[in-house]
């Protein structure tokens, strides 16, 4: 069976990677936020799965506005990085494991997920920005296998928070009963609080994003109750996209260790956050 | 459109919700912003600005909105910020800009903001 | 609110619809196929409703096999009839509605059913030939206008049919949560028992299809037990599509009556079944 | 391989369930027969048939099918019987033409099969 050793819920702000890819993160504007991250990727480096499990929304770049799909899941050998429209970020094409994919599409599907299936997905900064926080220098590959799962947040209605937990769960019993032998890293993107565009753009609430970091360890679902007005209102009109925490939490066991976290305002126009979680703890009996 | 009582799903002041009927008012100008991905497209709308909106089917107010750099207007017509930033990258705005835009404040007003920890409500 | 007043369950295949279109419905072969539809034919010009919903899956025509959606709602105002290679049928497109299908799509999402919006679609066969065993001379608009529901019935893994049954009911009370008033048709369609590919090509199972057919009224929760494997077994392949019939029956009463039944074979490779229920009948306590 | 015992999901003869990794193997072939529908992609299909399943990467065996129109090995190598269909289509063959080669039958005898009532297991 396979099992997920590590949950990191990580901002996938395209700014963080554009930084990154520009060499500016000994900037003063960004040198808190890049050292923040320093014991989340000293810890993963020492923990490295056979594969990963991507949560991410796209943005107008993958997939377009004609068809909308709530939950996708990539079943590719291989996603190409797309050209945002700034030239493709310089890191490399991520690797697929359509193996796994069809596994979970397989298993999900049957216990009621509608999951939409992506044979060819070019893949944007919602999923390799977070695969930059991981691993900075990735060299010619990244460190493992990925497989990508779409959520839209970008167009009401979202699915609720609730949902996103069930399937967080499912995913979870999913990975369990993979026939073969494999260690999972779950990475969760997005958020913190944000909101770009209206009178409200610039809008930034460190109470609720100290509050969302707290309470995805040690009481998910209680996040998972929140609907999405409550979110949109809380957090930000793109805030909203932590609803993606809680598919990568819903897949680990109920207790989990806290590695590290950090909290950074602004990445660009976002509260950024990341929090990376160790699902390799004893549980209560 | 005033953007502090938006039309759409809550009434949640300065905050545009974009939902399916804002979606499907901005679609044909949505689809006309994801083209721009391509420094082909990008020519071909720079040589001809008005004709490429015309091939994508803009509506008149969308296609003034977008001539005029209108920001606030592509959003109150159905864009997504998303895809209206396609059309700012293009012209060497940042998104720190367009928060200034929507908000009434230089770009340096609004990053000035940021930095000292984001706005808040009320 | 609005109110299904009757459900159609129909097979879709091509040929029914070439041979309008061609004027062949006189013709020995097709004779019976067109007979048998003219007393539902009659009893549904009486009882126009003001919307339909057709529930059918793409062939190849609207949707490639990039993006493979589980189940998508059509939100367009109008949808082009598709060109399937051989130029459009000559029948009308297909005017949509849209306030209904956000409606319908927003109750559903709440209900955790992970629907894909689609904002353009062209309709082929699967969609406009049931439209046309409705309503054979359209003239210049069909009757009403139509939300398209879509299923993926050809790759593997299909919905289950038990997750079809339940979409149906679900649908039935995002139906009557509608604030609008309206009358609503609702159509099932596909099958029945067909096999295009492989050596057991040609397969037709009427013992399985009249079973089905009886079921379908009277205890629909039966069919919905009923797992992939075994509906490829019995109902052939591309058979598996009477997966969408329950979504039809999910969105009605427990009790229908039957206004009228057929069944024939060959409709080209399929067995081709018509059944006509009325859902305004007095259910029990 | 052989169509009575099809590699896939069920061990069900002679019955090949398009499944995910049968699919993964087909989608350029499968891309390559959608976009047969349209006259100007016929034209250049049969202006250079070869040319054209290069263009959308089919790999050697499934381009050997294709100009071969070897319809059981398009389906053996991830053919979706609705996308070969367009081929089909394209050459003017039917549906009861593509069940005749898949059960050794001519289209005929096929066609009075199915009119006896179609076939049955065993
Ligand atoms: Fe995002
Ligand atoms: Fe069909």
């Amino acid at each position: 069976m396979a099992e997920v050793i590590w949950g990191l819920a990580t901002s996938h702000v395209p700014s963080i990677g554009a930084a990154m890819d520009r060499g500016k993160t000994e900037d003063p504007t960004w040198k808190d936020l890049f050292d923040g991250y320093a014991p989340a990727r000293a810890w993963l480096a020492e923990h490295e799965p056979d594969v990963a499990i991507v949560i991410y929304n796209d943005h107008a770049n993958g997939i377009d506005l004609d068809i909308i799909p709530t939950f996708g899941i990539g079943t590719a050998d291989r996603y190409q990085v797309a050209d945002e429209g700034f030239g493709q970020r310089p890191v490399p094409d991520v690797i697929g494991d359509p193996e796994l994919s069809l596994h979970l599409l397989e298993h999900l599907v049957d216990e009621g997920f509608d999951l939409t299936v992506f044979q060819e997905l070019e893949v944007d900064h919602g999923l390799t920005v977070p695969l930059s926080v991981w691993t900075p220098d990735p060299g010619d590959a990244w460190p493992c296998p990925v497989v990508p799962i779409l959520v839209n947040v970008i167009q009401y209605p979202q699915p609720t928070a609730a949902r996103c937990y069930a399937l967080g769960q499912a995913l979870g019993r999913a990975i369990a009963g993979y026939p073969k032998d494999a260690t999972v890293g779950i990475l969760g993107t997005g958020g913190m609080s944000h909101q770009l565009a209206g009178a409200r753009a610039g809008y930034i609430n460190p109470e609720f994003d100290t509050m969302w970091m707290e309470t995805i360890q040690t009481d998910p679902a209680r996040l998972a109750a929140l609907s999405r007005e409550e979110l949109i209102r809380q957090a930000g009109s793109e805030g909203i996209e932590l609803i993606m925490w809680l598919i990568m939490r819903g897949a680990m066991n109920d207790q989990v260790a806290k590695i590290h976290s950090h909290y950074f305002v602004p990445a660009s126009n976002t509260a950024a956050g990341v929090a990376l979680f160790d699902n390799r703890v004893s549980q209560p009996a | 459109m005033n953007p502090e009582t938006p039309a759409g799903r809550f009434d949640l002041p300065g905050t545009p919700v974009f939902d399916g009927q804002t979606s499907r008012r901005g679609l044909r100008m949505n689809k006309m912003f994801m083209s721009l991905r391509t420094a082909q497209n990008r020519e071909r709308f720079l040589a001809d600005q008005s004709g490429y909106c015309e091939e994508f089917g803009l509506t008149p107010e969308q296609q003034r909105a977008v001539l005029d750099r209108d920001w606030q207007a592509m959003i109150d017509l159905g864009g997504s910020i998303f895809y209206v930033y396609k059309l700012a990258m293009m012209d060497g705005l940042s998104m720190q800009y367009l928060g200034g835009v929507f908000t009434g404040m230089t770009e340096q007003e609004f990053q000035a903001a940021m930095r000292a920890g984001g706005r808040r409500d009320g």
